[in-house]
């Protein structure tokens, strides 16, 4: 039963204050700059351009390749995520031996400053310094280009990815899962299901709500990745691993071209709110199945 | 001396201890001094631009000494506060080798900035591996020359070809290739020797006086090529490395050569930082023997080998913002950081980042003896200075909106090196894009920034 | 073949120990009704059984097979829950079906099944409904359905009808009958009905504190109960007691109780009770042994509290002396809070106790 | 026992994966450690790895770090631990209680009010700042202000259009952390500036970095925990409500409570984002309220990669984490609900 | 003054009508038992009492308020939740004295109270565990602790005492009637259990589907149910019926039930049953009336089936004719499966009913 008392407001009313606050001038600011030809430096006036910011940017096939590898990076790494993570937290739920330290451990990459993982990631993957170089050669594959081909570095930076951002689909799966009930897995365990079948029916539909928020948070925050890839390629080869936040980067905070950069922000915004109201459109079903 | 008791000035820079540190060492000397205190607050180094740039343009009061990379000079000069008088005369400010005094220091007539270290780029070598008699040997065999440091762009190519072993696990030289790690300055030290004829001083990256890009001329095309070519004589993934890289490589005993800024030199000779100390030697940029000239379209032929050297990066500045309400206690900071004994301290001090860039710097050989191998002190050395005195100085880029110039460069330069394109097709792509970027920052203004930051006289 | 043997089983929780050593033994076919007072330990048996507890120690063996170890779903178990465990996320078809979809079972004969609990259930009208859209007492008989539909070897059934109405209740006791008479097997059964313990079990076990304190059939349970634990709780209203002592009297022995009655017993009592002479004893009356036609028989006074009219007769609730004590009266009888009523003792249905072990005797 | 724990082959093979992970997990870090003991030398000179046998540590890297000789070491620590902590416990408060509120109370508004809300603020803003010639900080304060007010009032009467619901809010939340932070954080910085000029310092200090953590965190906090109140049975909220248990009451003493793996789980996320933010910081700090990442970032400095102080500086800002972690794990149980409802 | 009044009151949830218009006014201080069949609505209707579902049409009074649209916490009631909802992170003392602490009692007093229940629900060993240390039946007092705490202007109780063991139910029972006595609050009780019915009520409402049945004492309901669906469902074993036709014959009014048995009327009842000559008519029979003293009585043939022993008496289970047919015969009776007995029934205490509306008729 939802219900209607007046204290709603409080509840609610913090959070949206704050969020507004923060949020309506950036908001409104570069909504206002997208529309013109503005620059910081060299300092230039600001000039009113329409869509021409926007045009410009569709037009820039530049544009469509950066979306496309961060759709790539994106979805793939987020995919492997929930994969691994889930079934770690499976794991870790049903108490394997040292659950314990498993606990912790495994949730230390996701308090590792991205910067830092791309840095310390980039030594390993280092060619002559690097110690997965020295393994790779025992199994006779000596100075593999890690970095420095594009679907290596690809791969990469996607591993990348998983390693720190498992943790987090791990921490909130097992929340999940600790928050189902047992008694339904007892029903279960009496028809003598196997652990499979718990999995598929019981398990994954119950939480399916919690699965769908945090793919949808990784999603979002994964298109935004920078720091690892400014790091670990600086987008190199070319432009070949350059992703859509790196981008805006460069535009915005070496170019000072804000105009163009608010663009391709709202391009940006537009995108991912498409990808996310397609994704909640389609697991609807789901979760109003297993409601 | 003035007292600045209750004076806090905030001077920021990269995190040290590079440059931080001499901010520091400075600091400490100055507030015993003047009874005033300095802040110094570090920032990363690719941060280090926005940061200042967005603080100087929504004009709040953060910083009252900023120390920055004169590449990105024009993009401050209208907020900066001109360098006090007094402090422009004086055997002090004589001993500033003049390239910076005269060139980086100067802004359409005004000192903006005080160099605070001294940059340019050099030629290391392995003293070992050239004065071993098989190499020597054997390269004379194959080359018909003497193994000796290169003196042309030529003999530095032949020499890496010659000492690129991968099974001895010795390759040919080391620079930096990857985008974002410094590739470019390399591309222009390979180009600089090519394109900078004396004829024509300011004319390798514009026609000055048209300021039509000149980055696709046969001069950068075949320095693009030679850049190209070294990246094939370099470890395997060379690709990646930024200059932090080549320095690995280099004190690691991985290459023969290589060219970079002093910090090579420095660390190599470093026995806790290399494994090649001792065996350090250093020269001047390689020359060339004939020079495009991009206004006859022509090569010009040279009896003797040109020594061009390339201020690349420049050295760090430091200036003073004109919305800074301390500026007399910042510019005195400055100044005293900036003095020669202050800083001669700082440039042998391990760490500081700061390389000579006043001529009592390169004099000092007692000073450097500390470090360096006698041989090594003076080869080195000698280097430096050359670099900073020699006749043909190529000054590096700096104009308005040089990320955007540089953006350019760096994504075509990846692709040739990664051999998507040729080095023709990168280099016209560069030259059309600069055109467009200078149409739309305005040519004139361009032009005359151009100009100015080339050491020339407005039109 | 599917007996249930526990032998020297024991649970604890932390340091609470629920059951202390328990043996029990359940034959093949039987329908075992475990009763107790709340918190006796009937739950955990059942869990135990069906593997969901590890027993602390003992063995635990259904049919040849130890099963100790075992987990749940290998002892073939079919269990509905004292608080259903209904899968939230599936219709209340689903939550019947699942136990034969996980065992493969097609998809038509799960239909039929389903549709069959449903009827006996009375569920049709509620299949694609979620368990969370439905009464309480539809909720346990999901949990119910989710049991019969499967052929176990044991059934367990844990208090599956409290929330139902006295109807259903009844209609359901006859299918579960039906349904343990067609499959032939063995069932556990827990409930607090004692119409439901009585109409039901071929034996009916009373536990308490996690010790059996009888195991017999519903009759005997009823007519010659062990101790003062069973006599007091099966049967409702519950048997009243008389603390008094065994004396040796002119007629041949009698029961005194305060207040200086004395009930003389009949022959063939006096005869087994002799031993006891001069014991403190507890004489046990069962309520609806009170009504009987009065000619001659020894009374008792009643002051009466609380009148319970329940339709053919009435409770009368009060006090005799200071025990308390229930008397069945007829409908009929005029009586109001406050009366002092003579209530008839059949000395033929009376129980003697010893006091200091509760101990039955005289049988 | 609980059925839930694996058994058997099932159970090894877990254990197998967990292992595998832990090495995946763990090695990197492992690295991290060793690199922060190691000689530059030692580095560049190709991989080593165990210490005393492969190289012989040293101490320098977490010398020059200590000493603050690679940034103000102390002082960027302990402004992130307090940033870090009090911006998370906010949000995960502010924020878990929105989400209550959004699972339990129904909201309802049309979309006009929403748009009149944007137009009003972006058109006075706009306003203000060209025609009016305020600052921008007045006329964003103002037209906020009216913007708001607006759209509260608008809504109280019955307007054309479609209506909008929790749903929507909810969306509207999270769709907060789909704009990309670059923009985003330069307006926010000019907008401290603002601020600033009125005389109200926002910028480089505790208050308008905490402020600005917590509102990015907010929408995390909120699509997260939504989904963790859905999960708790009302029915416990209802026993409570007939109790005439206050709303705010039956939130922190029942509802809290019940959702403690939830909650726990939210605010290591978010205080591992806050404790690991990295633009924000960079802009809205400089010299007081600077944070641990910048000073890690900026150990790649423009002279390469400084392995070994990179990674004593990534250790050093892991290490309070693995302590919360740590602590609050333990605290992380399931079974929480266990007797709750029949 | 806390009467309750649901005023035309209706509720659905989607396109599901649970309740329709229902009118139902209880007075301040009487104690209202609400009884039918699994799913017919009492839950429903105690919720929207108490506020946690909100009527769909209609008006629901509390005193002299219209509390319609009143939040649950303003409306003082107290209500034992069906499925318990008990505080799963609280201990017991904690679960029971947690209204208090909101409320502000004192530390002292709050022990104090729960101290009280806890002795009044033998919970005093449990008083620091959580409730997933707790037997179902322990659960269940928790939640009857946390409502009998209070002093609210309307109890409600959702089959509280389901899981309790009969001894423990009598108890219980006992106790909420003195509670009522003592703070004289209104109540509502739903429960499925007939003797707590007839015993608790000051009136018992028997729903059926969402609709209110007879409303009435439990004696009136017992010997008097207004139709077909109360007789049948009060009283247990069941209400027997068999379908006939009223006929005048020789000796006045006769019932004629199939297979030609007729059951001459009594005098006063011929005389209230004239106008329905000739229409079909469903007799009411309760199985204990059929084990009165056989003189002259008519009877019927009864096919047995099923023996249920209850320990005083016995119950035949079978069939008259193609009807199921209950009887009690006393428990010395040897009767077996398969025998045909003959069942005296005592006119005097039979019920008819017209079959087509279910109505009673006669009285
Ligand atoms: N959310 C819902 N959606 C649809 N129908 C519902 C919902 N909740 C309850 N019902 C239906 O309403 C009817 C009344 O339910 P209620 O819980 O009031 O029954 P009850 O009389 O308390 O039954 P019981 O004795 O089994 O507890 C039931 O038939 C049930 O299926
Ligand atoms: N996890 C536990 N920790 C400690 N004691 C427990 C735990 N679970 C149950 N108990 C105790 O064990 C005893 C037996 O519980 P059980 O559930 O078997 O009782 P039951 O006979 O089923 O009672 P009911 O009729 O009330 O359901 C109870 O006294 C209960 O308090
Ligand atoms: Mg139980
Ligand atoms: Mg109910």
């Amino acid at each position: 039963m939802t219900r209607n008392d007046p204290i709603k407001h409080f509840f609610i009313w913090p959070a949206l204050i704050i969020v507004l606050l923060i949020s309506i001038f950036p908001l409104v600011y570069s909504l206002t700059t997208s529309f013109m030809s503005m620059r910081l430096v060299p300092p230039m006036p600001a000039r009113f351009v329409g869509f021409g910011n926007y045009a410009d940017l569709l037009s820039n096939p530049r544009f469509w390749h950066v979306a496309g590898t961060t759709t790539l990076i994106a979805f793939l790494s987020v995919g492997l995520q929930y994969v691994i993570g889930l079934s770690v937290a499976l794991a870790l739920n049903s108490r394997v031996p040292g659950e314990g330290i498993f606990r912790v451990g495994f949730l230390l990459p996701m308090l590792v400053a991205p910067v830092a993982v791309a840095l310390v990631a980039r030594q390993i993957l280092n060619p002559t310094m690097g110690p997965l170089n020295e393994f790779m050669s025992a199994f006779g594959f000596p100075n593999l280009p890690f970095l420095t081909q594009t679907s290596w570095a690809l791969g990469s930076i996607i591993v990348v990815e998983v390693w720190q951002w498992t943790p987090f689909v791990i921490l909130m799966l097992l929340a999940g899962l600790q928050t189902l009930p047992d008694d339904v897995y007892e029903a279960a365990a009496l028809e003598n299901a196997t652990p499979w079948q718990q999995f598929r029916d019981i398990t994954f539909p119950m939480l399916l709500p919690i699965s769908t928020a945090v793919v949808f948070i990784r999603l979002i925050e994964s298109y935004k990745i920078m720091d690892t890839v400014f790091v670990m390629t600086g987008g190199g080869p070319g432009v070949s691993t350059e992703t859509l936040t790196l981008f805006a980067y460069q535009e915005g905070f070496k170019k000072f071209n804000l105009g163009y950069t608010s663009a391709l922000s709202f391009l940006f915004l537009i995108f991912i709110t498409v990808i996310g109201l397609v994704y909640l459109a389609v697991l609807k079903p789901y979760l109003e199945k297993h409601k | 001396d003035p007292d600045f008791t209750g004076v806090e000035l905030t001077a920021t820079t990269q995190t040290g201890p590079y440059i931080a540190s001499a901010l520091q060492i400075a600091a400490k000397g100055w507030e015993e001094k003047t009874c005033g205190k300095v802040k110094v607050v570090e920032f990363p180094w690719s941060e280090l631009y926005p940061k200042i740039v967005t603080s100087l343009t929504s004009g709040e009061d953060a910083f009252d000494v900023i120390a920055f990379a004169p590449a990105w000079a024009p993009d401050f000069t209208d907020f900066l506060a001109e360098m006090p008088a007094e402090m422009r005369q004086g055997s002090a400010w004589e001993d500033i080798a003049p390239v910076y005094r005269e060139q980086l220091m100067v802004w359409n007539g005004k000192v903006l900035s005080q160099t605070m270290d001294g940059d340019a780029h050099t030629y290391t070598y392995r003293i070992d591996l050239f004065e071993n008699a098989d190499n020597q040997k054997a390269f004379k065999e194959k080359y018909g020359y003497d193994l000796a440091p290169a003196k042309t762009w030529k003999q530095y190519l032949d020499i890496a070809e010659f000492f690129n072993q991968p099974a001895n696990n010795l390759w040919g030289t080391a620079e930096a290739f990857r985008r974002g790690g410094q590739q470019f300055w390399f591309l222009f030290s390979h180009v600089a020797g090519y394109t900078s004829h004396p004829d024509n001083p300011g004319g390798m990256f514009f026609d000055p006086d048209t300021m039509d890009a000149q980055v696709n001329n046969p001069g950068w095309v075949r320095g693009l090529e030679e850049y190209i070519r070294a990246s094939k004589l370099a470890p395997p993934n060379a690709l990646n490395f930024s200059f932090g890289e080549v320095n690995a490589a280099f004190a690691g005993g991985q290459v023969a050569e290589s060219i970079g800024w002093g910090d090579t030199g420095v660390i190599a000779a470093d026995p806790k930082q290399s494994k090649v100390a001792g065996k350090v030697g250093s020269a001047p940029l390689p020359g060339v023997d004939e020079i495009y000239n991009y206004k006859t379209k022509m090569w010009d032929k040279f009896d003797q080998v040109v020594q061009t050297s390339f201020m690349a990066f420049g050295g760090w500045q430091a200036a003073v913002p004109s919305s800074s309400t301390k500026q007399e206690a910042a510019w005195n900071y400055i100044q005293y950081l900036t003095s020669p004994e202050v800083s001669a301290q700082a440039a042998i001090t391990g760490g500081t980042g700061v390389n000579p860039y006043r001529l009592s710097h390169t004099t000092n050989l007692e000073l450097w003896s500390k470090i360096f191998s006698d041989r090594e002190a003076k080869e080195y050395l000698g280097a430096q200075k050359d670099a900073v005195t020699a006749k043909n100085i190529a000054l590096d880029m700096r104009l308005p909106g040089y990320f955007s110039y540089t953006e350019v460069l760096e994504i075509e330069l990846s692709k040739a090196l990664a051999g998507e394109v040729t080095p023709q097709q990168a280099l016209d792509t560069v030259a059309e894009q600069w055109n467009k970027l200078t149409d739309e920052f305005g040519r004139d203004k361009q032009l005359a920034a151009y100009r100015s930051s080339m050491g020339l006289p407005q039109k | 073949m599917s007996q249930v043997r526990l032998e020297q089983v024991t649970k604890s929780f932390g340091s609470v120990t629920v059951i202390p050593p328990l043996d029990l033994s359940i034959a093949d076919r039987e329908f075992v009704v475990l009763v107790g007072p709340s918190g006796c330990g009937k739950t955990t048996t059942l869990r135990m059984i069906a593997g969901l507890e590890t027993a602390s120690s003992g063995t635990i063996r259904i049919g040849e097979r130890d099963v100790t170890d075992l987990r749940p779903g290998l002892r073939n178990c079919s269990m509905v829950f004292q608080n259903y465990a209904l899968y939230p996320h599936m219709t209340v078809a689903e939550n019947i079906g699942y136990g034969m979809k996980v065992r493969g079972t097609s998809k038509s004969d799960i239909e039929k099944s389903v549709a069959e609990a449903a009827r006996i259930l009375n569920l049709g009208a509620y299949l694609n409904r979620k368990p969370s859209a439905l009464s309480g007492g539809q909720r346990q008989r999901v949990a119910i359905g989710r049991a019969i539909v499967r052929q176990p070897d044991v059934f367990l059934f844990d208090e599956p009808l409290s929330n139902l109405d006295a109807k259903l209740r009844i209609e359901m006791r006859t299918e579960i009958k039906l349904l343990h008479r067609r499959l032939q097997t063995t069932a556990v059964y827990v409930t607090h009905d004692q119409v439901e313990a009585m109409t039901m079990a071929d034996r009916v076990v009373v536990m308490n504190q996690g010790r059996i304190e009888q195991a017999a059939d519903p009759i005997t349970l009823y007519e010659a109960p062990a101790n003062l634990f069973v006599a007091a709780f099966i049967g409702a209203p519950s048997m009243n007691f008389i603390e008094g002592i065994l004396e040796r009297g002119e007629a041949g022995l009698s029961f005194r109780a305060p207040g200086d009655v004395a009930f003389p017993l009949p022959h063939e009592q006096a005869q087994k009770l002799g031993a006891h002479i001069g014991e403190a004893i507890v004489l046990g009356i069962r309520p609806e042994h009170t009504i009987a036609a009065d000619q001659g028989l020894p009374k008792v006074k009643l002051k009466v509290r609380d009148i319970e009219p329940l339709g053919p007769h009435t409770l009368a609730i009060g006090k005799v002396g200071s025990a308390s004590f229930t008397a069945q009266v007829h409908a009929a009888a005029r009586i109001s809070p406050d009366d002092v009523i003579d209530v008839p003792i059949d000395m033929a249905k009376v129980h003697f106790f010893l006091k200091n072990t509760g101990v039955a005797v005289g049988r | 026992m609980s059925v839930r724990t694996l058994q058997g082959k099932g159970r090894w093979l877990a254990l197998g994966g967990c292992l595998v992970w832990l090495a995946f997990t763990l090695f990197p870090l492992y690295w991290v450690a060793i690199t922060s003991f190691k000689t530059p030398i030692a580095v560049v000179g190709g991989p080593t790895y165990l210490p005393f046998v492969d190289f012989e540590p040293t101490l320098t890297a977490w010398n020059e770090l200590l000493s603050g000789e690679r940034g103000a070491f102390y002082n960027t620590f302990i402004a992130s631990l307090i940033v870090s902590l009090s911006a998370a416990v906010l949000a995960t408060f502010i924020g878990a209680m929105a989400a209550y509120a959004l699972v339990r109370f129904t909201f309802r508004f049309r979309l006009l009010s929403a748009l009149f809300f944007v137009l009003v603020a972006f058109g006075g803003f706009l306003l203000g700042r060209n025609v009016l010639g305020f600052g921008q900080g007045i006329s964003l304060i103002y037209s906020f202000i009216a913007a708001l007010a607006l759209a509260v009032i608008s809504s109280r009467f019955r307007l054309p259009g479609p209506e909008l619901g929790n749903n929507d809010i909810v969306f509207w939340f999270v769709s907060q952390r789909m704009f990309p932070p670059i923009v985003a954080a330069f307006a926010l910085y000019l907008m401290y500036t603002e601020v600033g000029k009125l005389g109200f310092k926002l910028v480089d200090s505790y208050i308008g970095l905490t402020f600005a953590y917590v509102a990015f965190s907010l929408p995390i906090v909120i699509w997260l925990m939504r989904d963790f109140f859905e999960a708790l049975p009302i029915e416990v909220e209802e026993a409570a409500m007939v109790d005439n248990v206050p709303s705010w009451r039956i939130f922190f003493g029942i509802v809290m409570p019940m959702s403690k793996p939830g909650l726990i789980a939210t605010f290591m996320i978010t205080l591992a984002f806050v404790w690991n933010e990295f633009l924000f910081a960079l802009f809205l700090t400089s010299s007081k309220w600077q944070t641990l990442p910048i000073l890690v970032a900026g150990q790649n400095s423009q002279r390469g990669d400084e392995w070994w102080s990179i990674s004593a500086a990534a250790l050093v800002a892991i290490i309070p984490m693995m302590v919360m972690a740590g602590i609050l794990s333990r605290l992380m149980r399931s079974g929480l609900l266990l007797g709750a409802i029949k």
